[in-house]
């Protein structure tokens, strides 16, 4: 991990839908960039805008506004078609749903090899065949599986298949969104370990969005609590959960069931009140590496409760 | 939603603008004349024809004078029918395509909605198959053949309806019926598609879980959701109808509109032509509009936009 | 608490497909009482919402044929009801919530109206009656508003606004059993948390009792007195919940308690993963179906299916490990671990 | 209740040894792949009304291309016995130029379902792609296609067919280019509604990061998924082209007579219900067959291709 | 007469007798029913019976009507018609100013009367027409209220036909100089001098014509109420014929379809009148093969026409072997130009052709023949392509185009053989020769001309004596037959179906039914 080397910073950004009379605000100004090789974990709320985020950074959306830049160039920017399709395989992303993002009427083969075809990255039929058996491979599946259609293949090969289209274009930055809230435990396992292995063998950075903070914690290096659009807390992962500052996320992590009965029945949630943020509200770095978004005066308040 | 409606009409004012310009020169550059037919008279006479509607104006003043009829809405008189406006003969012509029209969209929304419904429900049974031919018949026998059929066999045989003619209820039956079979059949493979689709929906699922009954389920939750596509397709379908069918009006000896839109234009009535094309692009680009509302109205999830977010 | 609400007895359930028979419930037995809640876990594929779409009569037929067995609900069977008569307990008596609630929801009718819909449909109450109750619901759920809200399409909720009127719905009769399949998968943890409370204080309020699928095992050990491990369309354990956590006995329970990280998980540690993928239900294995994935697997199991053994009164697993042949195998170290630090962290508290 | 523990026979302690994953006998019970299409195949194989869809429209081809050779007589031969009905010689009895209406039903054969065939590729190709790409591409592009597709339809066709009548030979082209104007307008506009809905899929978003254009996009993604309603929609088009055909024919943009079509006949036959009903009655029941057919494959395809029917 | 009483029980509820009402079919709206600007069959059979001319027909005869009198000077150029007292519709006497005024408003450029031709016989009315001359030199004078004096430019032995012609019907003076859209809708304004009045008419659906109380000859008209219907369709209308919705079905109403002949010949109800109108299929004489004149006889031999009748037309036309029909005065007999199908003749005409123009062999000619849209010309083509197919081996390809279109190509002679049909508007041989008259006449379409053809056709203007202007109209009839720049194939006949209560109800030759003779019994 390069932790000189920002690959992707985002300021400002904002996204909003519907009528600009009555927008609604999915993204409301966010700031934060990540290192080159870590994993920024983002967390939050159903419906907080960690899926708008991870869209308006690949340009999905026309962004209202605030800059993403990568690897020193502004994304939304960008009008040469070359360097456009440049940036397109330098920044990939594995969808929520592993089945809908597959097309049912392609094989796997198929679905891996859609970026190459797109950009023209072989000079044969054989070398193509090479490389999709060759990133079947790098995600555990085989050969005999290019043939197949997803709905041949169960819920933890399919999300493989879309992991080994994001690397098929061998980006260095990969948004994975949700990559595993729809899979059950033990091929979310299977799911996490191969994103871990393919970090390391191919120096890669994630933005992990998910809801499951026990996951995101342990592929995480960094985390970020969104809520209503905007990012409340963002620290080292440990940091994070073991001194949450917030107090958003300090429900969020007694919100997280314990697979132990016991421990599970004792469990106490802290309920979290809104506290409204005029618009004194920023961010704020009452430790090191670890902000807080709120007035000066919540923050004080909050740093002192943590410390508590 | 109004910023959206003005929108479409600004569209709308352009579409015609373009429709109106297509069919003049269309129009002067087929063959042929108001006056033509196969006795022909001295090229005098034809001269003080000419001159008595404007034809011997250049193009552009000719195209000028159309354009400007059409914002007045004042097509002038027909060159065959003599000393009859065009807008006459669409307010004589029109109410008369616009009941039959009414009444075979009626019939054949409900005969199509209710086929479709039906083969749905039996998916690949007995009775889907029986509702998909009588639907594949209607698609398959076109309206003359149809209504032959239906003059011959109702009304001469069994003497149930008058043969031909216009004079009240009895007598729009038939060509009714003739119109709205073929359109039964296109309704009724659409619906019968699309509330395949519903009936597998989440939505579906949760109303039977419920305890509501099929047919609740059906009118309640299904059909509106289906009737999407069929609303699609209804609105400019219901456009052609209302402005009258020639071949049944003129198998039916029925005093609609639909016999000008080909009459004039075998007639080269020229001013006759401009006056039911304008009328009818405004009636279909009306339809397509309300279509467009209605799917707002049918499904609260569809926002009305103009231009793209993407 | 005692008396039995729902016996299921030797459940088979199969589809007809083009590429051949698909057995997706191979022989389930269970019972619930009254006041209880039964977690069914297992993984994706091994029918746990056909089974409880069964107990429904929510099956599509075709494709599906209720091969065999029996459901009976207060002693009575349901599988030969007629349509007619099963629209009178579902939604009444039995009501679900589905596995997806953000499609569950009819796009072009008013959320209130969809409520209000099985209060017409099941009580004997005027409409007005209907829709005081029908707010009632939104505001137990937890709806702000829900006067506001009554009139307003789902496209308008939040995703947890909008399962939560979906349990709304399930409530509003006030059933005798409720089924709720996957019901926060796509919530997060905040959201889940305030509807299990729910769910939880609707039940101590009217004696429900609740079947709760779900694969995490975390609201499993929050939610369930009883769980029910399911693997290619066959229950391989069943329990209460503590038999299942801290003594669980079938290979593939292991399995899924030791591929859940915890907030304690080290990051460089690698998460367990069961290995290899589910087996294709058109042609079962012979034998357990889990051996072929099973690292403690026993030459028997390729051959001959495993009966259920019984650990105690009531725990019981489908393992050839409990037989007294089997060679005694403990379980798995990580597993154990976590027991022992969650034993010590519930001390602390305590 | 649970089963219970029962006392198993023949077990031997040696079955009991640990024998570990054995993951490659998993892959080997698993289902063997069968593609995509072949799945689609042996589904359709099952649905006995599409496949006899495909005999019918297979005899009727076969019919169309051996009869007209075969028989005694041709389409044009005008053998003196007028409106005779059907016999042992005429076997759909003779027309109102004494010709065999048998031959000449399956020599009209040709023509229609060429017709038919072409208006459904017209509709794929035009119609599938201007819905494809308005419906893709959206707000001013989609407003602006749609409303040329008003335009089209507001246009006298009429005046339009004359135009060409004027500047062409008559005879199959300007007929294929009449069916072009306006065949596809329907098509469009339900695949555009077809599209609007998948696009926002996720699989298209996907393809959208790997930067995939909208050609790309409409190709791989739309169609395939779309085929279900495009394939509906044609087997509607396929009727209305055969009639259109006739009309055109009429006006003197398509075939030359005495070249039989089922539509001509149809229509011909028509002037002849009192005298000669069988005039009309063979065309236009092979007429509807032939679209019974369509639709039976139509239908199976749909299904077939249907994936909340796929396991 | 003695129906008048039993239709006025027929009211207080007697059943055996019938109303004194008819009931009809039309093909459409009449496109104009003002006698000085239709020009169409349609709004002749409303005008023949609402409006009455100087003379009418009555059977193939023509008798004064409006006029009591006429008297022709002896070179034939002055009319001089004394007026019979009758009265318009609206109690107006009818003058000879109503129709000074109908004639010279016909005549009057900027009305752009189509049918002001019509009127060209009268001295100047052509130069006035095109706006050579005044209005006061046209030959159309006023003596008193009840003279009419008219001056022709040349001896017209047909005037007196013209006279009973549309064109010729006066106009309420008075009336339509108040009001010039007097002729739009039924009404007041709409004053006629003829046995029924204008009772209603809504456009596109139907007219009903009520007997006149005031015309003339009152006295002899039966009919109380005609009821007509605008029915499109052929075969609608001959069902509605069967279903006894209509009480008669023909010429000029509307045609009986093809389909219904046979039914109607079984039954017997079919009534065949000759027709002077003739079916030609033109040749464009400057076209490449058939400038010549033996492959144009070849051609025209080579039909079949006796079987093309008896099988395909059905309406027992008889084989044209000539130019003017056999309905017309004096053409009555077969003027033996040539045979029917005469396969020999035909032959020896291809060799010589052929040889004329190098050609080798039949199939290497391709000849085009073209028609405008409609299944009747279809079959006919059909028919006759296979005619010469079989007897002369020479191949046609048949072209229809829309009716205009047609109509474009023939007068641009870009065809090579073509079908036309001519009615006469008047019962004389002229009419269906006087288009050959030079290649630039608009009616030609062929390209033909024969300068000694042109002359005799002169010439029989000029003639005085009926007899010897036959004679010269035969042998230009003969001329052009040797030519054969045009086909005959057949005179058409009028087919009509009635029920038997309806009498004297029968077409003329020309086509015309004037309803004043009609009965329902
Ligand atoms: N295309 C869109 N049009 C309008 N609103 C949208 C659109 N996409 C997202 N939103 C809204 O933006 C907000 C943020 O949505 P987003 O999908 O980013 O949430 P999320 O954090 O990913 O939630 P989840 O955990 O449920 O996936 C939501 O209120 C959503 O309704
Ligand atoms: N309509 C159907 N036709 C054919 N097969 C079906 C049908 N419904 C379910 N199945 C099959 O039955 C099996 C069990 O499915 P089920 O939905 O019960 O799984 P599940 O345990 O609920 O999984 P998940 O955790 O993904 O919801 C699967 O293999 C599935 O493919
Ligand atoms: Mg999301
Ligand atoms: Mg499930």
């Amino acid at each position: 991990m390069n932790k000189e080397n920002k690959i992707l910073e985002v300021k400002n950004l904002t996204q909003y839908f519907g009528s600009p009379s009555n927008p609604i605000k999915a993204v409301d100004g966010i700031s934060f960039h990540i290192f080159e090789g870590e994993t920024l974990g983002l967390v939050g709320e159903s419906g907080c805008g960690k899926s708008t985020t991870g869209r308006s950074i690949i340009g999905l959306y026309n962004i209202t506004g605030g800059e993403v830049i990568f690897k020193g160039k502004n994304v939304h920017q960008i009008k040469s078609k070359k360097e456009q399709k440049q940036l397109k395989r330098e920044i990939q992303m594995i969808f929520q749903d592993p089945y809908a993002s597959l097309n049912p009427r392609m094989t796997a083969g198929e679905i891996i090899s859609e970026g190459f075809d797109i950009h023209g990255l072989y000079k044969n039929k054989a070398e193509r065949q090479e490389k999709i058996i060759s990133l079947l491979e790098a995600v555990g599946l085989n050969r005999e599986h290019m043939t197949r259609y997803p709905h041949e293949f169960s819920g933890g090969q399919r999300q493989r298949i879309g992991i080994a289209r994001a690397l098929s274009l061998d980006p260095s930055f990969i948004i994975a969104d949700e990559p595993i809230s729809a899979l059950d435990v033990s091929i979310q396992a299977q799911v996490v370990n191969l994103l871990k292995d393919l970090q390391k063998e191919r120096n890669l950075t994630y933005l992990f969005i998910a809801h499951d903070l026990s996951m995101v914690k342990y592929i995480s290096d960094r985390i970020a609590v969104m809520y209503r659009g905007k990012i409340m807390e963002l620290g080292d992962a440990d940091e994070i959960y073991n001194n949450p500052i917030h107090p958003y996320t300090k429900s969020l992590l007694s919100a997280v069931p314990l697979p132990d009965p016991i421990l599970e029945r004792k469990r106490k949630r802290i309920p979290y009140v809104h506290e409204e943020t005029p618009d004194t509200a920023k961010m704020h770095e009452p430790l090191p590496n670890h902000f807080v978004y709120g007035t000066d005066e919540q923050v004080n308040k909050w740093v002192k409760q943590a410390k508590l | 939603m109004l910023k959206y409606i003005l929108k479409r009409i600004v569209l709308m004012f352009i579409a015609l603008l373009i429709i109106i310009t297509a069919t003049f020169f269309l129009m002067k550059a087929a063959p042929g004349n108001p006056f033509a037919s196969e006795k022909d008279f001295p090229p005098e006479i034809e001269a003080n024809l000419r001159a008595k509607y404007g034809l011997d104006n250049p193009w552009y003043i000719q195209y000028k004078d159309y354009l400007l009829n059409t914002l007045t809405f004042d097509f002038g008189e027909s060159m065959k029918y003599k000393n009859r406006s065009t807008n006459d003969i669409i307010a004589d012509g029109f109410p008369v395509s616009l009941s039959l029209g009414l009444e075979a969209m009626f019939l054949a929304v409900g005969i199509g909605v209710l086929l479709g419904i039906i083969a749905a429900l039996y998916h690949n049974r007995v009775i889907d198959y029986f509702a998909t031919t009588i639907a594949v018949l209607g698609i398959s026998i076109p309206s003359f053949v149809m209504a032959g059929l239906m003059q011959y066999f109702i009304s001469l045989k069994l003497g149930l309806f008058p043969v031909a003619g216009w004079n009240g209820f009895k007598y729009s039956v038939l060509p009714a019926l003739a119109i709205a079979l073929t359109h039964a059949g296109y309704i009724a493979k659409l619906v019968r598609s699309s509330m395949l689709e519903q009936n597998n929906s989440e939505y579906v699922k949760l109303a039977r879980a419920k305890g509501l009954g099929k047919w609740t389920i059906t009118f309640k939750h299904t059909l509106r959701n289906a009737l999407m596509p069929v609303i699609t397709y209804l609105g400019p379908l219901t456009a052609g109808v209302v402005t009258g069918s020639f071949v049944i009006e003129q198998i039916f000896a029925i005093p609609g509109l639909g016999r000008h839109f080909v009459q004039s234009i075998t007639n080269r009535d020229y001013t006759v032509i401009m006056g039911t094309t304008v009328f009818y692009a405004i009636i279909l680009m009306l339809a397509v509009l309300i279509v467009d509302i209605l799917y707002t109205i049918i499904d609260p999830r569809i926002k009305l936009k103009g231009g793209a977010k993407k | 608490m005692n008396k039995p609400l729902l016996e299921v007895k030797n459940l088979k359930i199969n589809f007809k497909t083009y590429a051949g028979l698909v057995q997706a419930v191979r022989g389930v037995d269970f019972t619930l009482y009254e006041g209880e809640t039964l977690a069914i876990v297992g993984e994706s594929g091994s029918g746990k919402s056909v089974t409880t779409n069964a107990i429904m009569k929510l099956i599509p037929q075709p494709p599906g044929i209720y091969a065999d067995g029996q459901i009976l609900f207060e002693g009575k069977d349901l599988i030969p009801l007629s349509d007619k008569e099963m629209s009178k307990i579902r939604g009444n008596e039995i009501a679900m919530i589905f596995q997806d609630p953000m499609t569950a929801l009819n796009p072009t009718i008013r959320v209130g109206k969809q409520i209000m819909e099985v209060i017409l449909k099941h009580k004997k109450v005027s409409k007005q009656e209907a829709k005081e109750r029908a707010i009632e619901l939104l505001r137990q759920v937890g709806i702000p508003m829900p006067e506001k809200r009554f009139s307003q399409y789902p496209h308008e909720f939040s995703g947890g606004m909008r399962q939560r009127v979906v349990i709304a719905i399930a409530l509003a009769a006030d059933p005798k059993l409720l089924i709720a399949d996957e019901p926060t998968t796509a919530l997060d943890v905040t959201i889940q948390a305030q509807i299990l409370e729910l769910l939880k204080e609707l039940q101590k309020k009217h004696k429900t009792s609740i079947i709760f699928i779900t694969h995490d095992l975390g609201v499993v050990a929050n939610v369930a007195d009883r769980v029910a491990v399911m693997y290619a369309g066959q229950i391989v354990e069943y329990g209460t919940v503590n038999d299942i956590f801290y003594n669980p006995k079938h290979p593939y329970t292991w399995g899924l308690l030791g591929s859940m990280p915890d907030l304690n998980n080290k990051s460089d540690e690698r998460l367990y993963a069961i290995p290899g993928s589910p087996p294709d239900l058109t042609n079962p294995p012979k034998g357990d179906a889990f051996a072929p994935r099973n690292k403690y697997a026993l030459a028997i199991d390729f051959e001959k299916e495993p009966p259920m053994f019984k650990v105690s009164d009531t725990h019981y697993a489908k393992t050839w490990l409990l037989h007294e042949y089997a060679p005694k195998i403990n379980i798995p170290e990580p597993i154990v671990r976590r027991m022992e630090r969650y034993k010590k962290e519930a001390g602390l508290g305590e | 209740m649970v089963k219970q523990h029962e006392t198993t026979n023949n077990l031997t302690p040696e079955m009991f040894t640990v024998v570990g994953t054995r993951l490659e006998e998993g892959d080997k019970l698993a289902k063997k792949p069968v593609s995509f299409w072949k799945e689609v195949f042996l589904r359709f194989n099952q649905n006995k009304l599409a496949v006899t869809g495909v005999i019918i429209l297979f005899l009727i081809t076969l019919f169309a291309i051996f009869v007209p050779e075969l028989s005694q007589y041709s389409y044009r031969d005008q053998l003196g016995v007028y409106n005779a009905a059907p016999s042992k010689e005429h076997w759909f009895g003779t027309d109102d130029l004494g010709r065999d209406i048998f031959v000449r039903v399956w020599f009209g054969a040709r023509i229609s379902l060429f017709i038919g065939i072409t208006a459904a590729i017209i509709d794929l190709i035009i119609g599938v792609l201007w819905g494809s790409i308005s419906g893709l591409i959206g707000g001013r592009v989609d407003d602006i296609m749609m409303r040329i597709v008003d335009i089209l339809s507001a246009i006298p066709y009429l005046l339009v067919v004359i135009i060409l009548l004027v500047v062409m030979e008559q005879g199959l082209l300007p007929m294929i280019i009449a069916l072009s104007i306006t065949g596809w307008i329907n098509m469009a506009r339900i695949v555009r509604g077809e599209v609007l809905s998948i696009k926002n899929r996720e699989f298209v978003l996907a393809s959208r990061t790997l930067g995939a254009r909208n050609w790309h996009l409409i190709i791989r993604h739309i169609i395939p998924n779309a085929l279900g309603a495009i394939l509906v929609t044609m087997t509607l088009t396929i009727p209305s082209a055969i009639f259109t055909e006739s009309f055109l024919s009429f006006l003197g943009l398509g075939v030359n007579q005495p070249i039989a079509s089922w539509g001509t006949m149809a229509s011909e036959g028509m002037g002849g219900l009192r005298v000669a009903p069988w005039r009309l009655f063979f065309p236009a029941f092979l007429i509807s067959l032939t679209i019974f057919a369509f639709n039976a494959v139509g239908d199976g395809l749909r299904d077939a291709l249907d994936p909340k029917l796929r396991k | 007469s003695g129906s008048k009483e039993e239709n006025k029980n027929e009211g207080e509820g007697k059943e055996t007798s019938r109303s004194k009402e008819l009931n009809l079919v039309i093909t459409s709206e009449p496109p104009s029913l003002h006698p000085g600007l239709a020009t169409d069959s349609t709004s002749s059979a409303i005008l023949n019976n609402v409006f009455e001319g100087l003379t009418t027909r009555q059977g193939d005869e023509i008798v004064n009507a409006a006029a009591e009198d006429i008297s022709i000077s002896d070179d034939q150029i002055t009319y001089t018609i004394k007026l019979r007292d009758a009265k318009w519709s609206n109690g107006d006497p009818v003058t000879a100013y109503d129709f000074e005024y109908a004639w010279k408003w016909v005549l009057n450029p900027e009305n752009a009367s189509e049918y002001a031709s019509m009127l060209y016989p009268i001295k100047n009315a052509e130069a006035y027409n095109k706006g050579k001359a005044k209005v006061e030199d046209v030959g159309i004078k006023v003596e008193d209220d009840k003279t009419l004096v008219v001056t022709l430019e040349q001896p017209t032995p047909y005037f007196l036909e013209m006279l009973a012609f549309k064109t010729y019907f006066p106009v309420n003076k008075n009336v339509a100089e108040k009001n010039p859209k007097w002729y739009t809708e039924a009404g007041e304004d709409y004053v006629t001098n003829g046995p029924f009045l204008l009772d209603s008419w809504n456009h596109n659906k139907d007219i009903t014509l009520k007997k006149n109380p005031d015309y003339w000859d009152a006295a002899n008209v039966a009919l109380e109420k005609v009821n007509i219907t605008m029915v499109e369709s052929e075969q609608t209308a001959a069902t509605m014929f069967d279903n006894g919705e209509i009480d008669f079905l023909g010429s000029p109403f509307q045609t009986v379809a093809l389909d219904a002949i046979d039914q109607y010949k079984s039954e017997g109800i079919l009534k065949i009148k000759d027709y002077a109108a003739i079916y030609v299929y033109k040749f464009n004489t400057t076209d490449e093969i058939l400038k010549n004149k033996n492959i144009r006889r070849a051609l025209a031999l080579a039909i079949d026409r006796q079987s093309l009748i008896d099988n395909i037309t059905k309406g027992e036309q008889k084989p044209a072997l000539g130019m003017v029909p056999v309905a017309i005065k004096g053409f009555e007999e077969d003027r033996g130009y040539f045979k029917d199908n005469d396969v020999e003749e035909a032959k020896k005409a291809l060799e010589q052709g052929m040889k004329e123009l190098g050609i080798s062999k039949p199939e290497d000619i391709n000849i085009t023949i073209s028609f405008n849209t409609s299944e009747a010309h279809a079959a006919i083509a059909q028919f006759i392509q296979e005619n010469w197919r079989k007897n002369l081996g020479i191949n046609a390809t048949l072209d229809n185009s829309e009716w205009q279109v047609y109509l474009d190509k023939l007068s641009n002679l870009d065809y090579q053989v073509g079908r036309l049909g001519w009615i006469a508007d008047y019962n004389d041989a002229y009419t269906f020769l006087e288009q050959y008259d030079s290649a630039q006449n608009g009616n030609n379409d062929t390209g033909w001309e024969n300068p000694e053809y042109t002359r005799l056709l002169r010439e029989s203007n000029k003639e005085t004596d009926p007899e010897k202007r036959l004679e010269l109209l035969k042998q230009a009839e003969a001329i052009i037959i040797e030519e054969m720049p045009v086909a005959p194939i057949y005179y058409y006949t009028n087919l009509s179906v009635a029920k038997d209560y309806v009498k004297n109800m029968e077409t003329d030759i020309l086509g015309n039914i004037y309803l004043k003779y009609v009965d329902v019994e």
